[in-house]
């Protein structure tokens, strides 16, 4: 969901699908990957998502998750290398410390996994837009109060950030300032944080109230229209559920018979 | 709403939950409601008042209350619950709706919830964003807004519902003074019942046919705005107008009492009887 | 406040024009002062002090749903991976809502074995998500060289994950804790009656 | 104290807005800094307590910012914010008052005298043990006051220390303004209440743009009707009124009229 404003730079087919399905394809994806016992199997799920990753329009968000990511992956790899308890047979020596080939397949394994998840996910961070989930997740049926829970805090944050920040230029005028040592940082943990919980607490309660007064759950409400048409929507989410149950399946499966 | 709404306060006694002094103290007046200006220290109970009568406290806010308020003659709960009631807070920033994408959104939020039409949304909201000068800020981010604007996107998403009765909590307090001037020419205009508490003095005087002063709790004083200053001409607590002042300072009066607006002090110095 | 005896008031919850917009409050401090913390550079995340004001101030399922939110929306917008730890976050709204109920925050000398039966709570489901996920570790540089550290002296996988874990969630949740206790204490009444009048 | 800038430069990143203000000096008493929203107003007031870092210089009596400010700020700046909700943060009233003063590591008794007496000064002592958030508007704003005159600063900043204060509390700040001048202290304020201005009748600094658009007594700028325009800005309530009865000069304030 990047910022508020809608996205019109996905004229491709990215927008015509819907926010849920790309969310359930997050979670389609994500349980193949957990599904696949060999690298073959990872490597084919991941070409997948690498897929969906080349059709987006803009890719800003993709390479901060994915470099934080890989920088674990390295790390996981080093230690499944050299500490996995089933390794047995030595890939390849390092000077005095030698790499067994389970511990590296397990953890390319699991990197590969992670992978796919960042992938599909910023699939969906990509193309979809914040006013057009919140429009789409009313229209197919969640109630205000649900969508309000679930959506308004990315709408509240942007007033929230302002409000640390006016709160730190206050307190710097009272003399409150972060030096170098870990005691004076901590110091000024309670003179930022009390004011800024306290406003967001009376800003909660001051919109519960004009909320209410607008009739937020009145009956008669009427969704606003939205301008986006979807590619059969309802028949991806009935399709991509039915696939993520078979998967569970295979999942307990190959736990059972393991 | 052409005719006046008649509003009847019978001993109302209002303590917050958590608290024991009383914000509203035995609380009787028996008024017509057209234009009321709110006036008094803070902590007076001016916004206990208003929030009373928007049905906020025991529904939303937990006190305790006794005494009867009555609208039209109907008792205070009855009445909201056939009627639309429109209050402005005093913190604009928070009165926003907090799922609003656009300005649009913003004022046409309240529209959607009474379930209208398309069309009929779009209208109402282009004609309040004209009456507040916003209509150039209709399609960008509520949040790009300076105080004074949000201020005026406030009080518009209320107007836009047609409310039966307008109550504004100090609306002008972060408008710069052009916005407040056209703020206070529209309310002149508006033909909805109206009370609102202020801290400036003489656009109240100028607009108000009525006004109430609170002092901790309690109502000292309800009555034309002439009638109320006089009585308090002294009174370091409440404000009195710049008209008022320069009339009382050059000793004319107008028919009986210094002059409270604009026009009332240039017919004073103009033949008034000067004392 | 209602008896302690039947608690099944505690369970009580409607989602109320108050906790609809004191739920997404908690996220957004959760948020904020995640960023405040990663601002100043402190060994902690303090990702779940609206989390814990959440319970406090409506209950443990409104402080579960706070914290599953949380990670939810924290993983479809900055880091995806984070989305699985909502588990760990409806721990910590339940615990922190059920010992606020036993008078755990009454007192500041209670706040400590408060925290550390929360982050016992948080280790306890952060663990098979973590040996799920990174194979045991937890992306956290100095926690992870005890791991490794551990793994090395053939240690079971789950033992050494644990330990990590427990190790950043002790230092994390104490400090949240006391922060919770005392921003708690200075809260206007009247908010904290809005809030608690409708449970 | 005087207070010298040369050529200051400041630019908030990705904004058009600039501050620049080649040549300004701040006498003792008060001056006031008007103009619309975004003139640059706030941002001179927190170049001059340095909590922004600016291109240009600032000298307070010949020594520069730096060094005014080195051996602690709380004697030196006293500023106060829009909103006082993002300035209190502790348990009680009076803490938040000796907060400051403790700051300083004043002897115990000293602290407690000179917090009673600024409370006792602006009417709050019947607060004293109260949460400052369980106070009204105006008389958290009068706290925020509070918490500075305790520390007697050299120079006062305030950023609209009017706003939402009620008619007696205005009347103890003007009154209190009146002391502090007579003091011979250095009063920098934001006001957007052009009667207050009028009564004040000290300098004004009208702001336009980041630059200065009038500077010099308010007389001045209020008889200047294409000045005002430009501003946004209306003259005070008393001089519209003289100019309607067409006085000969018209007066600015109540004091003037015979």
């Amino acid at each position: 969901m990047d910022a508020a404003k809608s996205a019109s730079s996905n004229a491709n087919w990215t927008a015509s699908v819907d926010p849920v399905t790309k969310l359930l394809l997050i979670l389609f994806f994500t349980l193949a990957a957990f599904c696949a016992q060999n690298l073959v199997e990872a490597g084919i799920v991941l070409v997948f998502t690498l897929a969906l990753v080349f059709a987006l329009p803009t890719k800003k968000s993709l390479w901060a998750m994915t470099a934080f990511s890989l920088f674990i992956i390295v790390t996981m790899v080093v230690i499944q290398g050299l500490f996995w308890p089933s390794n047995q047979t030595v890939a390849f020596h390092l000077g005095t410390i030698d790499f067994y080939q389970e511990g590296l397949k397990h953890a390319l394994l699991l990197g590969s996994r992670i992978l796919v998840i960042i992938f599909s996910t910023s699939f969906f961070i990509e193309t979809t837009t914040l006013s057009e989930n919140s429009r789409y997740l009313e229209k197919s049926g969640l109630s205000f109060k649900q969508v309000y829970v679930l959506m308004s805090v990315c709408y509240i944050l942007p007033q929230m950030h302002r409000n640390l920040q006016k709160i730190r230029f206050a307190q710097k005028a009272r003399g409150i300032q972060p030096a170098k040592s870990l005691w004076s940082k901590a110091k000024t943990l309670m003179p930022v944080l009390v004011p800024l919980i306290v406003k967001s607490f009376q800003e909660a309660m001051n919109r519960s109230i004009s909320l209410q007064l607008r009739g937020f759950d009145s009956p008669v409400r009427r969704v606003p229209k939205s301008d986006r048409t979807y590619w059969q929507d309802r028949a991806c989410h009935r399709l991509l559920a039915a696939l993520s149950l078979v998967l569970v399946g295979v999942k307990i499966w190959e736990i059972i018979c393991k | 709403m052409g005719n006046h709404l008649q509003v009847a306060f019978d001993q109302v006694n209002l303590n917050y939950a958590g608290f024991d002094e009383l914000a509203l103290k035995k609380l009787t007046l028996h008024s017509e409601i057209n234009k009321v200006g709110l006036i008094g220290p803070s902590h007076a109970g001016k916004s206990t008042l208003l929030y009373l009568l928007a049905g906020v406290l025991d529904q939303v806010i937990p006190t305790e209350k006794s005494g009867t308020i009555a609208l039209d003659g109907q008792d205070l709960v009855n009445w909201l619950a056939s009627k639309q009631i429109g209050l402005v807070l005093q913190d604009p920033a928070s009165q926003l709706s907090g799922m609003a994408d656009t300005v649009f959104d913003e004022i046409a939020f309240g529209l959607y919830n009474q379930g209208l039409e398309e069309a009929e949304i779009e209208k109402r909201v282009q004609a309040v964003a004209q009456k507040l000068d916003l209509e150039d800020f209709l399609d960008q981010a509520p949040t790009a807004l300076s105080g004074g604007q949000i201020q005026r996107l406030a009080i518009a998403s209320i107007i836009a519902l047609k409310p039966d009765l307008l109550l504004l909590d100090d609306p002008t307090s972060q408008m710069d003074p052009l916005g407040r001037q056209h703020f206070f020419a529209w309310l002149k205009e508006s033909d909805c019942p109206v009370i609102i508490a202020s801290s400036e003095i003489d656009d109240l005087a100028e607009v108000c046919d009525q006004l109430w002063v609170l002092e901790d709790g309690e109502l000292q004083m309800a009555g034309k705005p002439a009638d109320i200053f006089m009585k308090f001409a002294n009174d370091q607590e409440i404000a009195k107008p710049a008209a008022f002042l320069m009339g009382e300072k050059m000793g004319c009066k107008f028919d009986g009492h210094y002059p409270v607006t604009a026009d009332e002090l240039m017919k004073a110095a103009a033949y008034g009887n000067h004392d | 406040m209602e008896a302690k005896n039947e608690n099944h008031s505690m369970w009580k919850f409607r989602l109320t024009a108050a906790t609809m917009t004191l739920i997404p409050a908690a996220v957004g401090i959760n948020y904020v002062a995640k960023a405040f913390a990663e601002g100043l550079k402190l060994p902690v995340w303090l990702g779940s002090l609206g989390t814990f004001l959440a319970s406090m101030l409506a209950g443990p399922v409104a402080g579960a749903i706070s914290g599953f939110i949380n990670n939810i929306i924290y993983g479809l917008t900055l880091s995806p991976i984070s989305t699985v730890y909502c588990l760990t976050s409806i721990g910590i709204g339940l615990a922190v809502g059920i010992l606020y109920e036993k008078g755990y925050f009454d007192k500041a000398s209670k706040v400590l074995p408060a925290a550390l039966v929360i982050a016992l709570v948080s280790a306890v489901i952060s663990t098979p998500l973590n040996v799920i996920f990174w194979g045991g570790q937890t992306g956290i540089a100095w926690g992870d060289a005890l791991f490794a550290y551990m793994t090395a002296h053939h240690v079971s996988i789950w033992i050494a994950s644990f330990a990590d874990e427990f190790v950043l969630d002790l230092l994390d949740k104490v400090i949240v804790a006391y922060l919770a206790y005392l921003i708690y204490k200075q809260m206007p009444k009247r908010l904290v009656f809005f809030f608690k009048g409708n449970r | 104290m005087e207070i010298t800038i040369k050529n200051l430069q400041y630019s908030y990143p990705g904004s058009p807005f600039s501050l620049n203000l080649p040549e300004y000096v701040f006498a003792p008493g008060l001056t006031t800094l008007i103009g619309q929203n975004g003139a640059g107003k706030s941002t001179l007031l927190k170049a001059v307590a340095g909590l922004i870092d600016f291109d240009g210089e600032i000298d307070f009596d010949g020594e520069n910012l730096q060094d005014f400010l080195a051996k602690g700020r709380l004697t030196k700046i006293g500023y106060t914010f829009q909103d006082p909700n993002d300035q209190l943060f502790n348990s009680t009233v009076y803490k938040e008052v000796a907060w400051g003063l403790e700051q300083l590591k004043m002897p115990e008794d000293e602290v407690e005298k000179r917090t009673i007496s600024t409370l006792d000064k602006l009417g709050l002592t019947e607060f004293k043990g109260l949460n400052p958030y369980d106070l009204s508007l105006s008389d958290k704003k009068l706290l925020t006051l509070a918490t500075v005159l305790a520390l007697d600063p050299a120079i006062y900043l305030f950023d609209e220390p009017l706003m939402c204060l009620d008619y007696p509390s205005r009347q103890l700040v003007s009154q209190l303004f009146n002391e502090l001048i007579n003091e011979g202290k250095t009063i920098i304020m934001i006001c957007h209440d052009m009667d207050w201005v009028a009564e004040m009748g000290s300098r004004i600094c009208v702001m336009a743009g980041g630059q200065v658009a009038y500077d010099g007594l308010p007389r001045g700028f209020f008889e200047n009707e294409q000045l005002l325009k430009e501003n946004g800005l209306l003259p005070p309530r008393v001089y519209q009124l003289s100019k309607m009865l067409n006085m000969a000069t018209p007066c600015l304030s109540l004091a003037e009229i015979q």
